[in-house]
């Protein structure tokens, strides 16, 4: 690949072949923003829609997130994550493989612009990409920052850069492969006191404002009724409580333990910036551990909780 | 009205800290600016705005509005008492982003609509004396000018402020701002006007030119409401509600009560009409059962309904907040012009 | 430390634990009376969410209790129960929930002697870690004159 | 400063099981504070937030006349998490009032018309309040004829019967009373509401329809009125939709540009007719 003008064309061809085979009706995909760091989800019905494609590194969402119940057959262009969230959808019937076309493309990783404006201070009124750099201008001024050195947490750890092995179709060269999230972090705050850990997860949701914008944003929350809106009982209440807004993202991190393909949407779909997949990494590094699963790399594995083994360990048990 | 300039802007917040008002100004905190009780020495300056909208200084997103006790052998048992009205402290708010300020003013005109007034409301609101810090060097995702606003603007202010050199320069606007600086030291009056308007223009230069809204405010409401785009623009919002928590006319609250073996408060807390759980009734029927009735609603009230109801006022004051911080890029520019089509 | 009485909610299988706190009554063995039982069909229907609720809502201590591997009524129940008890009991103790709170034990409707050995163990490690403070749900703040 | 969220304190005075089905319990309130009855002063059309202290609040229609000094009626269905617990209320228990909240129904435009009266199911609350008002001696001579047409399920259904009932001995009402299907022991009329209101339906000359009914029945009754040649200035219907605040602050009600709570919850079919059918 030598220019993101050459896979943003690739992307557009490929929908293009998809909407005429009829092996898609729509194809989820991304089209350029109207704001700096910003990409809006596009579906393209026609030939002309699909010029507007584009590969994108501020991707905010989960593409797979609008699979469960769509109706008709969609073409997905789709990061490693997605394709990984994709196969969640139809392990868990929420969307017919025989509906589903992914064109994967490899993956440098999503740019966190939080990282970018930690960098930059001063106002940034555009932003550009390229394969491999960001590009910013602000009133008189340019730069340029590596993505690789802004990337979103979850894109630093990414196990899927390259969905060769989900995808029906592949764009892009291969992103060269990372190192696995060792959790090494949770593994020192596991030595730490009580009070610590709890004070530790505690802050992080401090400024949780209940917006439910991450369970929105996740492709794995699906469920027609969400605990947190369930009125008889209402299990939560509805004020910024701190202990109500802890147990909203335990118990959203505890769903989503066996299933999390760590894209990282909650994180980016945040409007408080929340390092919202602290809960989630303590339920994979366990999942990892205890039943050697990892979420979406097989068609036909079932999900760690919805199954077991008569030999399962569990030795805390009395 | 009067105006005065300082020569430097600590002395005017410590005067202003000083005259027996909570200040409420804009902070860092975390790497994050927001509106909050601070001393003099913590104001921040260089901002665009808050990340946060102002609103939750008087609208804060839980509120508790009345409580009742249990307890039989006292009076009252069970009898739910106003709290907290007695409480709320007069307050100077430093800092208010003309855009900002302007959505207050539309929330203002729900909160004291035609028939009732939201005592909490009202004595916050009215009780401080807000004032703006106009935008000398407006940020990528602004666009006040769009919707009839300016970053100079004095609608829902006492007092406008700009920086001037190491002081600002400030113009009253109500006599409740008048009152105020006259009772600081350390003003010299005049020498802000005629600054201003160059100011004022150079800074406007920076934006958008006004979005045309005519044809959407004229036409019925069916019309509007009627229209195909909204489904195609819905069809990627997520329901995720962040526009309506960062808005800062957003207003919407659900009344909730929490009791124990003691006694009961009731409460109100921020609502987006973003969830299914906003409108249900209890039968299970849904009057606004799918995304796209939701999205057509935000929009319809921010740019339709409001203006019908407030005298052609915007319910969009172009804070940009929504731009910036919506995880699917809907952006209400864009979808004011598919209204306006 | 040493007058304070845990509270603690135990969540018992119907057909084994519950009817082995029945035979440890009926038996006469003596065992602390700080838990109170909610009966489950199955520990495979516990909710996680049963457990921070009760934490919520002031619970020093939760216990859930069922059947040996093996012995499920509805055959698998307990087997897809262990495996949300290891997530669960992780996570808990993860975020800074102190090990003592959260127990976890099989016992059959004949193993009235283990019940009365678990529940003095249980009682014993809740009653160490303390009352609740930090895991639960401030109590609610009335702000009336009355009630001050 | 009024608060508007503060409720009246009121004591249930007395409770009454409406329906076979027990789902409908008539609830009298008395106000413990000498004057808040005077400050809770209503029109038919008007409703209040029944406030049950710790468990949240109900919007719900009054079915007292202003006529009837001393208490006020509602009846609740029970549905949610308040309706069900003040199902489990006792006589004597204290509770709130909040209100009167909306706008009446426009007692005094409806002047010297003809009134025609259609209720269907539990919605038959603010029109019992509306025709004991209008049935008062110093009142029923402003109205002309007035017609009354009440539909139910089953006779088991029907609310308020001793009232009805007595009206149906009046020569100044006609009441039409009517259920779905025949049933053992009734000898009244059958045939769902829309059928009924075709046969009795006066002339639409100088004649206002007040409706309020489940959707299915206003979806129903509505044509047939057009079809009868009233205008939709004449017919004025009741909506209702999830509320909070009740005072047009919340949000929730919103149908277009209105507030159901604090613009409503009457409106006539020509202002619906320019509003989204969000209700």
């Amino acid at each position: 690949m030598t220019s993101l003008a050459d896979l943003n064309q690739n992307i557009q061809t490929a929908a293009r072949r998809a909407l005429a085979d009829g092996r898609a009706e729509v194809v989820f995909g991304y089209r350029q923003g109207t704001a700096p760091f910003t990409a809006a989800p596009h579906f393209a019905r026609t030939p002309e829609d699909c010029g507007q494609f584009v590969w994108t590194s501020f991707a905010r969402v989960n593409l797979a997130a609008y699979l469960p119940k769509y109706p008709g057959k969609v073409a997905l262009i789709a990061r490693g994550c997605e394709a990984r969230s994709a196969v969640g959808q139809v392990v868990e019937s929420q969307f017919p493989r025989e509906n589903l076309y992914v064109i994967g493309v490899g993956c440098q990783g999503m740019v966190d612009p939080e990282a970018v404006l930690a960098r930059e201070k001063r106002p940034i009124r555009e932003v550009t990409e390229d394969l491999t750099t960001i590009n910013l201008a602000g009133d008189g001024w340019t730069a340029s920052l590596p993505k690789a050195e802004v990337l979103r947490r979850n894109c630093k750890t990414c196990v899927c850069r390259t969905p060769k092995d989900l995808a029906d179709e592949m764009l892009g060269g291969d992103a060269p492969p990372l190192p696995a999230d060792d959790f090494a972090d949770l593994k020192a705050l596991a030595a730490k006191p009580p009070q610590e850990k709890m004070a530790y997860f505690k802050g992080l949701v401090k400024d949780c404002l209940r917006c439910y914008a991450c369970r929105q944003a996740c492709p794995l929350c699906y469920c027609p009724v969400c605990f947190v809106d369930e009125t008889r009982p209402q299990w939560l209440g509805k004020s910024n409580d701190a202990m109500d807004t802890f147990t909203f993202h335990l118990l959203r991190a505890f769903h989503c333990a066996g299933r999390c393909t760590s894209c990282g949407a909650c994180e980016a779909a945040c409007p408080m910036d929340i390092k919202l997949r602290e809960f989630n990494r303590l339920l994979e590094e366990e999942v990892q551990k205890d039943w050697q699963f990892v979420p979406g790399a097989s068609w036909d594995q079932k999900p760690p909780l919805t199954t077991y083994r008569p030999d399962d360990e569990a030795d805390f048990i009395k | 009205m009067a105006e005065y300039t300082v020569k430097d802007k600590l002395s005017f917040l410590k005067a202003a800290a000083g005259s027996g008002r909570r200040l409420l100004a804009p902070s860092s905190k975390d790497g994050r600016v927001r509106l909050a009780e601070v001393t003099p020495d913590r104001v921040a300056f260089d901002y665009l705005n808050t990340h946060l909208s102002p609103k939750d200084a008087f609208f804060p997103q839980t509120e508790k509005m009345l409580a009742f006790h249990k307890d039989a052998a006292k009076p009252g048992a069970f009898v739910y008492q106003p709290l907290g009205l007695d409480k709320i402290q007069p307050t100077v708010v430093f800092g208010l982003r003309p855009c900002d300020a302007r959505g207050l003013a539309v929330c203002d005109r729900v909160f004291q609509n035609d028939r009732f007034t939201d005592p909490y409301w009202k004595t916050k609101y009215e009780g401080a004396v807000k004032i703006g810090l106009a935008c000398q060097a407006p940020g990528p995702n602004c666009f006040c000018t769009a919707v009839g606003g300016s970053p100079f603007g004095e609608d829902g202010l006492d007092v406008l402020a700009f920086t001037k050199g190491e002081g600002l320069g400030l113009k009253t606007l109500t006599p409740a701002g008048d009152e105020f600086l006259k009772g600081l030291s350390g003003l010299e009056s005049g020498g802000a006007a005629g600054e201003m308007d160059g100011l004022k223009k150079a800074a406007e230069s920076r934006l958008p030119g006004p979005l045309d809204l005519a044809k959407a405010q004229a036409a019925p409401v069916m019309e509007i409401y009627n229209q195909p785009h909204w489904k195609e623009t819905a069809d990627r919002c997520l329901n995720c509600g962040t526009c309506t928590f960062f808005c800062p006319t957003c207003h919407c609250f659900d009344i909730q009560d929490e009791e124990n073996e003691r006694g009961g408060v009731r409460m109100r807390n921020w609502d987006t009409c973003m969830s299914w759980l906003y409108t249900i009734h209890g039968s299970g029927h849904n009057p606004r059962p799918t995304k796209t009735e939701r999205v057509r609603q935000r929009f319809m009230h921010k740019l339709k309904y409001i203006p019908l109801k407030q005298g052609g006022a915007c319910g969009c004051v172009g804070c940009g907040r929504c731009v910036q911080h919506c995880p699917v890029n809907i952006d209400i520019r864009a979808v004011a012009v598919d209204m306006s089509k | 430390m040493s007058d304070f009485e845990p509270r603690i909610v135990a969540f018992f299988c119907n057909w084994c634990t519950y009817g082995a706190a029945d035979l440890a009554g009926v038996s006469r063995l003596d065992y602390p009376p700080n838990f109170r039982v909610v009966r489950l069909p199955c520990t495979g229907r516990l909710n996680p969410k049963y457990i921070i609720e009760a934490f919520k809502r002031g619970a020093d201590g939760v216990w859930v209790s069922g059947c040996h591997p093996g012995d499920c009524h509805y055959i698998a129940g307990n087997y897809h129960a262990r495996r949300k008890f290891v997530l669960l009991h992780h996570m808990i103790e993860a975020v800074g929930v102190e090990p003592g709170r959260l127990h976890f034990s099989w016992i059959s409707s004949a193993e009235a002697t283990k019940f009365q050995e678990v529940a003095r163990e249980v009682v014993e490690k809740v009653r160490a870690s303390g009352p609740n403070q930090s895991f639960r749900k401030a109590e609610l703040d009335l702000g009336l004159a009355e009630v001050a | 400063m009024h608060n508007p969220y503060l409720p009246y304190p009121v004591r249930i005075a007395m409770i009454r099981v409406e329906t076979e089905d027990k789902n409908l319990r008539t609830f009298k309130f008395e106000f413990l504070n000498p004057g808040d009855e005077e400050k809770f002063a209503y029109l038919p059309g008007q409703f209040a937030e029944l406030s049950v202290p710790g468990q949240g609040e109900i919007p719900i229609g009054i079915a007292s006349s202003p006529t009837e000094k001393g208490s006020v009626l509602f009846t609740v269905n029970r549905v949610g998490q308040v309706s069900t617990f003040m199902h489990c209320m006792k006589e004597g228990d204290i509770m709130g009032l909040r209100g009167p909240l909306g706008h009446p129904y426009p007692l005094d435009t409806l002047k010297g018309k003809d009134i025609l009266i259609i209720a269907g199911g539990f919605a038959v609350t603010t029109l019992r309040s509306t025709i004991v008002w209008m049935l008062q001696p110093e009142n029923r001579p402003k109205y002309g004829k007035i017609t009354f047409v009440y539909g139910a399920r089953t006779p088991g259904l029907l609310l308020y019967k001793e009232e009805w009932s007595d009206w149906q001995k009046r020569d100044d009402i006609d009441v039409h009373v009517t259920v779905d299907r025949e049933a053992p022991g009734w000898t009244g009329r059958v045939g769902f509401v829309p059928a009924i209101t075709k046969e009795v339906c006066p002339p639409p000359k100088n004649t206002a329809a007040i409706i309020c009914g489940p959707p299915v029945m206003i979806k129903f009754t509505q044509p047939v009125l057009e079809e009868a040649g009233y205008s939709t200035d004449d017919i004025i219907m009741s909506l209702e939709n999830r509320m909070k605040c009740g005072l047009g602050i919340c949000g929730r009600c919103n149908v277009g540009p209105e507030y159901v709570c604090k613009d409503g919850p009457v409106f006539t079919l020509t202002q619906l007719n320019q509003l989204p059918k969000e209700y």
